[in-house]
């Protein structure tokens, strides 16, 4: 029968998120440059962008489980990277050789708890937000238990170069890895049989059981992948301060979700990408050292953070009205 | 999802069923809560052998009502389908506007507490317009308020100081014919509950966090509704306030702000679902006690302090188990 | 005169244009039904009455004077009522409290008055008792009823509003028989008290039964308004869908007697010892009164329910029955009944929808898609089910309910299932994509698939299926074949029994 | 002993012992904690040795004020006869101390001073140790230099009191402070913050910093390479002194004044001596508050007296120093 021929019927098409936010992040930049003259110069914005590198690899992790779906979230991610780095820098203690033992020992540390997350998730019905809230506790124990208060060893150089070094039109080795990371999550998510799934899950828990799909399996790799790559970034955090501290990466947690959310990852699951939410993390990251450089007071900067969160959140990532 | 076939359910006698339905609005949530509970303070009664003295009775008491009150708010958004992750800013932001209003005297602290809720009234409905309103998504939205409440708090009290009256913070270590008045508060808190309870905003609360669509055809002012949770839940930020400022008799500007994560597990552990309209306060005030507890046992078991943290950890990572199980069984019989 | 008058309504959604100039005219004491195939417009037009659709233009008229509906209270203020076709109860709360919600009774300072309530709900919902088996469970969370039973939860909500105008929105589609009998009757009194129902159903025997007028919209549009005493079932399906070729051949049976499908013993919660067997090219029918266990055999065997006994086989293998994954690799296919729910990813594009159960089949290692071939794949379908798509990249949600359902029928040609199981896969689509859905079932039969098929039409059960087998609470008590069959003996067979049990 | 708690309402007025006592720490986030409580229990074994003290009850977690005033109570329903805690809070322990003190528990804060007059605070002069720093820097760039300060969190006493000092001593020398931002104590954030700060700031002549965050900021300076134009006040903590060291060939100086976890030890020593009933001398304390000295000050001159020493220890290692027991008895009559 005859329907309405929806390409010439099509919604007009909201500003997509990724655009959306990017623009904010140069809006961001040109009024950087405006109250603080030099705010946009190439150094800074390198230097701002090797920042973002760090949430925007947490946030990879982070949108994954966002997409998983069923109220997916994972406040573990800062610990989790905190606790890397501790592992990392005490294995490879400042010596190249040791640096792939050392990343393979912290990352699958990583995963193990990853996996806690997910089978506490999937199989004792813990709803992800506070399982991953107790898992904090129990890396923070962890924490204690295997440094008994004392962290040990010194960032491999060949880290810190990667991180701080420059490679090609002196930008640091860590854009590059990170445009890397970006580009194969991005190819997951939407050209692989996994991807699709996790997009089904998310999208539908019960449809996702009833095609056939490993529900509980797909949902735990999103948590494992998620530790993993939280677990990447507290390595290169290390890269970046070479030293490693009992409280690294913890403040992460909740900008990690920011950044996803202000990349137009619906937080209900089912819809969302990667390009927004590493651009979300640069719009974060900006937005903190627009606030750092500017003449006030402490108390006045985190009043402006929040009511500037309000705004940036407010231009995507609405829910829909209840009268259509 | 599956149906009982028709005619298995075996009738039951209006009355009796009526009897039930009365019985639903003081029941504690999960039995499994009320079980840890019990286990709980066994546990501690047997490791710490002064547990019923005056002071060990009145202190811990003292110690569970702030996470107690900030809880129940928390569980009032959770069941109308949000969460609130500001609650502690609030906390904090009450607590120094009332300090500085008592700024040690008696007299004025009518006026300071009445502020105090002010305070807490005026972050929920902030919460509410911006989550209702702009339509945000509560997790962010709240996320990103707390950053403004924590920021006037320290505007308003710039660095540590205040006092409040030695009648308030004394007060609140007596105790009534043997009675801990901390005790009396949560008694206080939970009977506030059971009222708000039979009160028709809350069955809209439910109704909203339930299934938002129905309830909005159904009649239920739903926007309305998502912002008085969110003031409810403010007032109950700030009487959590009060109790730490009787427990700490002066204004600090970070005071509040760790309490949030923490309610939000109170709630969990308390039996209420995160998805809304399912659950109860009371079961948050015993998950609140539960968590107190919890952090005392491991203390007086003497677990070597560098284990303590994961050992409390694992054991908070089981009662949210333990306290899923209902649902569990539940999900599974459907 | 008329009792309501809604004129000029147009509502678009995005790119959709669900109703454009619809218009709707009833006096009060009829039952004026309002038809029109799937994403006609009806329940749109119906939101639009009750409030809950902003329309973009419209002028209604209640009683002469125009009205202006704001939100569901406007509406309320005006005496509509209505059963919304995704029902409006609020599952965590219990009978009474949903057949009240929004206007509990309360006393001083707002504070809830139970009694009052339990007086409201008593009014309205004894009424149904015998359709709750005897007992009204007002205290029962309603997620812990039937859909029949949440349903008339649904009816006895609006009616406890004292409507004068109300709105039935496939109010029926998951009621019993004896539900249904005990609902027209209230609608006659609602009528005979000068009530005006506006009543929406697929049903056309009910429309018959019940409706003194009917209002036919297609596309959005009003086509428009017959007296029912004087019209034939033809005439009105003509209005709705215009000619229709009714595909005899799709009922035509190539079942050759080669057995491939042996169910044995199956026993789960709510199955008894279910056995039967099906030929290869065979469709096999499930009949009796819904919600006896049809949809739970079909979710048993695609290994969704937890089975405590019995078995299996295909051709002579047992088939796993431990997860829907491992049932969907063993080539058994299910379509659930709950297509909203348990059948499609709503927010997701229908090339994912359409890919999801197969795609491991095109992957290079199982894992890595190729853009083309899933295109390819998808497009196969939506040509050979001729599906009515904007784009693949258009979300399902998109699509109207037949061509969804069409959707989730053809994820799983695309994995060339060996079991086909179908649950009521015609519910609630119109009768054009009706017939494409039968053609599919048969040929899918005659490509040698084994296809177990429920249906709540009797009708349809009977000319798809070779056999039919009738079940009651969870067990197989009796089985027809095409010879003896008439739509007679197939309710006889479900009622008898009925009948045995309350001996 | 102090388990059984019969002594634990005479705790303070001398007496016999042996005495119970507890120590409890709000944050364990940073090893300057962790080295504190290591130092207390070294300093409570000896005790132990010599049966003056029997028990050490620790409680020491990431936690927030309401969780130490819980840890506080703990300690009292152990019946401790001591209580060492570093305090979350200048001020909202006040009343819980109370509690400590009404039972006759002997109470003192190390680290951050506390308002509450019956707890005696065991601290260094943090006015003073930035001073110190502040002085240092300020000759360095001379007046009408041009620097920026990052602090730790503002609203925190002792970055106060610390910023309260440097401030004068800055104003005085006609030092131009263009902006204070907050680290938090914190060296990833103190290198984030001081890199936005480079870029805005093109031509800066010193940094003043606070400690936790020196290595972070030497760090940024060092990207921007401006090591040679910028002055850093950094700190006494190994991985600072060894980025130091390795700079020092290219005329990089700087100062580190020791901040000292060992003053929680100097505390052990003075509890011993109230539990067994000795007064304070009256010219040693100030109000409720004993001043321990600032044990020395690393800078270019003295860098090769310390380094050697410490070069082996952990990055996180704090440069320590406290009070012997004799010279802790000399605060007592
Ligand atoms: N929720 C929706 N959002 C956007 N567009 C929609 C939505 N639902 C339907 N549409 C579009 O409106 C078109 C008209 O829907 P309608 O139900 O009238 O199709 P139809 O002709 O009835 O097809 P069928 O007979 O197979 O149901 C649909 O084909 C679909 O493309
Ligand atoms: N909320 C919505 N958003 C977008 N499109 C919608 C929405 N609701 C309905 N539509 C589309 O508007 C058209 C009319 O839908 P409507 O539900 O009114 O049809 P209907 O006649 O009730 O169909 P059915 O018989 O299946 O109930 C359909 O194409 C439908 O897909
Ligand atoms: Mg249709
Ligand atoms: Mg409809």
């Amino acid at each position: 029968m005859n329907t309405p021929v929806i390409s010439s019927l099509r919604p007009p098409k909201v500003l997509s998120p990724v655009v959306l936010a990017a623009g904010l992040a140069i809006a961001l930049l040109i009024v950087g440059e405006i109250v603080s003259p030099g705010f946009a110069g190439h150094g800074q914005i390198v230097n701002m962008l090797r920042v973002s590198a760090f949430l925007g690899i947490i946030a990879i992790g982070q949108t994954i489980v966002i997409i998983s779906g069923g109220e997916g979230i994972d406040l573990s991610v800062g610990k989790v990277a905190t606790f890397a780095a501790i592992i990392g820098s005490r294995v490879m203690d400042g010596d190249n050789t040791k640096l792939l033992p050392a990343l393979t020992l912290a990352l699958t540390v990583a995963a193990a708890i990853g996996l806690c997350n997910g089978l506490g998730i999937t199989y004792l019905r813990i709803p992800p937000f506070v399982m991953t809230l107790g898992m904090i506790g129990v890396v923070q124990g962890l924490i204690l238990a295997y440094t008994s208060g004392q962290a040990h060893g010194r960032a491999a150089p060949f880290l810190t170069s990667l991180v701080n070094g420059k490679v090609i039109f002196d930008l640091p080795g860590l854009l590059f890895l990170w445009l890397l990371l970006a580009v194969a999550v991005t190819w997951m998510l939407r050209r692989t049989t996994y991807g699709w799934q996790l997009f089904a899950v998310g999208a539908n828990r019960v449809s996702a059981r009833l095609s056939g799909i490993p529900v509980r399996r797909t949902v735990i790799l999103a948590y494992v992948l998620s530790s993993v790559f939280a677990g990447l970034a507290g390595i290169l955090l290390l890269g970046y301060t070479e030293s490693v501290f009992l409280d690294l990466a913890d403040q992460y947690m909740l900008p990690s979700i920011a950044a996803a959310v202000i990349g137009g990852t619906l937080l209900a699951g089912g819809i969302g990408g990667y390009a927004g939410t590493a651009i979300g993390a640069v719009v974060l990251t900006v937005l903190q050292s627009l606030l750092i450089t500017l003449e006030i007071s402490a108390a006045g900067r985190t009043v402006i953070n929040g009511l500037v969160l309000i705004v940036l959140l407010s231009l995507y990532g609405r829910q829909r009205r209840l009268r259509t | 999802m599956n149906p009982a076939p028709p005619g298995t359910r075996e009738p039951a006698p209006a009355t009796l069923a009526h009897w039930w339905g009365r019985l639903r609005d003081i029941q504690v949530s999960g039995t499994a809560t009320v079980a840890m509970l019990v286990v709980v303070i066994a546990v501690n009664v047997a490791l710490q052998p002064n547990f019923f003295d005056q002071y060990a009775l009145t202190s811990n008491f003292a110690t569970f009502v702030p996470l107690v009150a900030i809880a129940v708010g928390q569980t009032i958004v959770v069941l109308s389908g949000g969460i609130d992750l500001s609650l502690g800013a609030q906390v904090t932001l009450a607590s120094v506007v009332t300090v500085q209003l008592t700024d040690g005297e008696l007299g004025n602290l009518p006026l300071a507490l009445t502020a105090g809720l002010g305070v807490g009234v005026a972050c929920g409905l902030f919460n509410g317009l911006v989550v209702v309103v702009a339509r945000l998504q509560p997790i962010v939205a709240t996320f990103a308020t707390s950053f403004v409440f924590s920021g006037l708090a320290l505007v308003v009290l710039p660095r540590p100081g205040g006092t409040m009256p030695s009648e308030f913070t004394s007060g609140y270590r007596d105790s009534v014919l043997g009675v801990p008045v901390a005790l009396l508060a949560i008694l206080a808190i939970a009977a506030g509950w059971l009222l708000l309870r039979r009160h028709r905003v809350t069955r809209h609360i439910y109704a909203v966090g339930g299934n938002a669509e129905a309830a909005f055809a159904s009649l239920v002012p739903v926007a309305r509704t998502r912002i008085t949770a969110y003031v409810i839940a403010g007032m109950f930020a700030s009487v959590s306030a009060f109790a730490i400022l009787a427990n700490t008799g002066a204004g600090d500007p970070f005071i509040g702000n760790e309490l949030t994560l923490t309610s939000v597990a109170a709630v969990v552990i308390g039996g209420t679902a995160l998805r809304g309209g399912r659950g109860g306060a009371i079961g948050s005030i015993l998950g609140a006690i539960i968590l107190a507890l919890v952090s005392n046992i491991v203390f007086f078991a003497d677990v070597p302090s560098t284990y303590r943290q994961l050992a409390n950890g694992l054991v908070v990572i089981l009662a949210l188990a333990l306290a899923g199980i209902p649902a569990l069984q539940k999900r599974r019989s459907a | 005169m008329a009792l309501l008058e809604m004129n000029g309504v147009r509502k678009r959604f995005g790119g959709v244009l669900a109703l454009d100039d619809a218009s709707l005219s009833a006096a009060g004491g009829e039952v004026h039904a309002l038809l029109g195939p799937n994403g006609s417009g009806k329940s749109t037009l119906n939101k639009t009455l009750t409030g809950v659709v902003v329309p973009d233009r419209a002028s209604i008229t209640i009683d002469g004077s125009p009205v202006a509906i704001h939100g569901p209270r406007d509406a309320h203020a005006h005496g509509v009522a209505a059963v919304y076709q995704q029902l409006s109860v609020v599952d965590d709360l219990t009978v009474t409290q949903n057949v009240v919600l929004g206007l509990e009774p309360t006393r001083r300072l707002g504070l809830l008055d139970r009694r009052a309530a339990r007086t409201v709900a008593a009014e309205v919902l004894t009424r149904f008792s015998p359709a709750f088996a005897g007992s009204v469970p007002y205290d029962a969370a309603v997620g812990a009823l039937s859909p029949g039973e949440q349903q008339i939860v649904e009816i006895c909500k609006a009616l406890a509003r004292r409507p004068r105008i109300l709105v039935l929105d496939e109010a029926t589609a998951s009621l019993h028989k004896e539900q249904v009998h005990v609902l027209f009757e209230v609608v006659r009194e609602l009528r005979d008290s000068g009530v005006l129902v506006v009543f929406t159903s697929h049903r056309m025997d009910e429309v018959f039964a019940l409706c003194d007028q009917a209002t036919v919209l297609r596309n959005g549009r009003t086509v428009g308004t017959i007296a029912l005493a004087d019209a034939t079932e033809d005439q009105l399906v003509h209005m709705m869908v215009g000619d229709v070729e009714r595909r005899e051949e799709a009922r035509r049976s190539h079942a050759s007697d080669r057995t491939v499908l042996q169910v044995r013993g199956l026993t789960t919660q709510r199955l008894r010892d279910v056995s039967f067997s099906v030929a290869q090219g065979e469709v096999l029918g499930l009949g009796g009164l819904q919600g006896q266990g049809q949809s739970d055999l079909l979710l048993a065997m695609f290994g969704a329910a937890k089975i405590h006994a019995g078995e299996v086989l295909y051709d002579g293998v047992p088939l796993p029955l431990t997860s829907p994954v491992k049932a969907a690799r063993a080539g058994v296919a299910l379509v659930p009944g709950d297509r909203g729910r348990q059948g499609m990813f709503a927010v997701r594009p229908i090339q994912e929808n359409l890919s999801i159960a197969s795609m491991h089949r095109r992957a290079t290692a199982r894992l890595a898609l190729s853009q083309r071939a899933e295109r390819r794949a998808a497009r196969g379908i939506v040509e050979r089910l001729n599906i009515v798509i904007g784009g693949l990249a258009d979300r399902i949600s998109t699509l109207s309910g037949g061509n969804q359902q069409k959707v989730v029928i053809g994820k799983w040609l695309l994995n060339e299932p060996r079991v086909v199981l179908l649950d009521d896969p015609t519910k609630g689509i119109d009768i054009t994509a009706k017939e494409e859905v039968y053609a599919i079932i048969r040929e899918l039969a005659d490509s040698g698939a084994a296809v177990v098929f429920n249906s709540s039409d009797n009708r349809e059960l009977l000319e798809m299926s070779d056999r039919v087998l009738v079940l009651f609470e969870g067990g197989v008590v009796d089985e027809l074949t095409d010879a003896q069959v008439t739509e007679e003996d197939l309710v006889a067979s479900a009622l008898r029994l009925e009948a045995g049990e309350t001996l | 002993g102090g388990d059984d708690g019969s002594n634990g309402g005479n705790g303070g007025s001398g007496g016999d012992g042996p005495f119970t006592i507890g120590l409890s720490n709000g944050f364990v986030g940073s090893e300057w904690r962790t080295q504190m409580v290591d130092g207390v229990t070294e300093a409570f074994e000896e005790y132990q040795d010599e049966g003056v003290l029997d028990q050490l009850v620790v409680e020491s977690a990431d936690t927030d004020v309401n969780g130490q005033i819980q840890q506080i109570r703990n300690l009292i329903n152990r019946d401790v006869d001591a209580i060492i805690v570093n305090p979350n809070s200048e001020t909202a322990l006040d009343a819980v101390f109370q509690e400590a003190t009404d039972r006759g528990i002997v109470v003192v804060a190390v680290d951050q001073a506390v308002t509450s007059p019956g707890v005696t605070n065991v601290v260094i002069d943090q006015a003073e140790w930035a001073r110190i720093s502040a002085e240092w820097l300020a000759d360095q760039v001379g007046s009408d230099g041009r620097i920026v300060v990052v602090n730790g969190i503002s609203g925190h006493p002792a970055n106060e009191m610390r910023w309260g000092a440097a401030e004068e001593v800055f104003e005085q020398a006609g030092v131009e402070v263009l902006t204070v931002a907050d680290g938090g104590w914190d060296q990833a954030t103190g290198q984030q913050v001081m890199s936005n700060l480079l870029a805005t700031y093109p031509d800066l002549d010193g940094v003043w910093t606070q400690d936790g965050m020196a290595e972070g900021i030497f760090r940024a300076v060092q990207a921007a390479d401006k090591l040679d134009e910028i002055v850093i006040s950094g700190e006494a903590r190994v991985g600072y002194m060894r980025l130091w060291n390795d700079a020092r060939d290219n005329g990089f100086s700087s100062i580190g004044v020791v901040n000292p976890p060992g003053g929680a030890v100097s505390a052990v020593h003075m509890v011993v001596n109230l539990l067994q009933g000795n007064e304070f001398a009256a010219d040693r304390v100030d109000g409720n508050t004993v001043h321990v000295p600032i044990p020395f000050t690393v800078d270019t001159n003295n860098f090769d007296e310390y380094w050697p020493d410490v070069e082996n220890e952990t990055d996180a290692y704090v440069l320590d120093g406290s009070l012997t027991k004799d010279e802790a008895a000399e605060y007592f009559d």
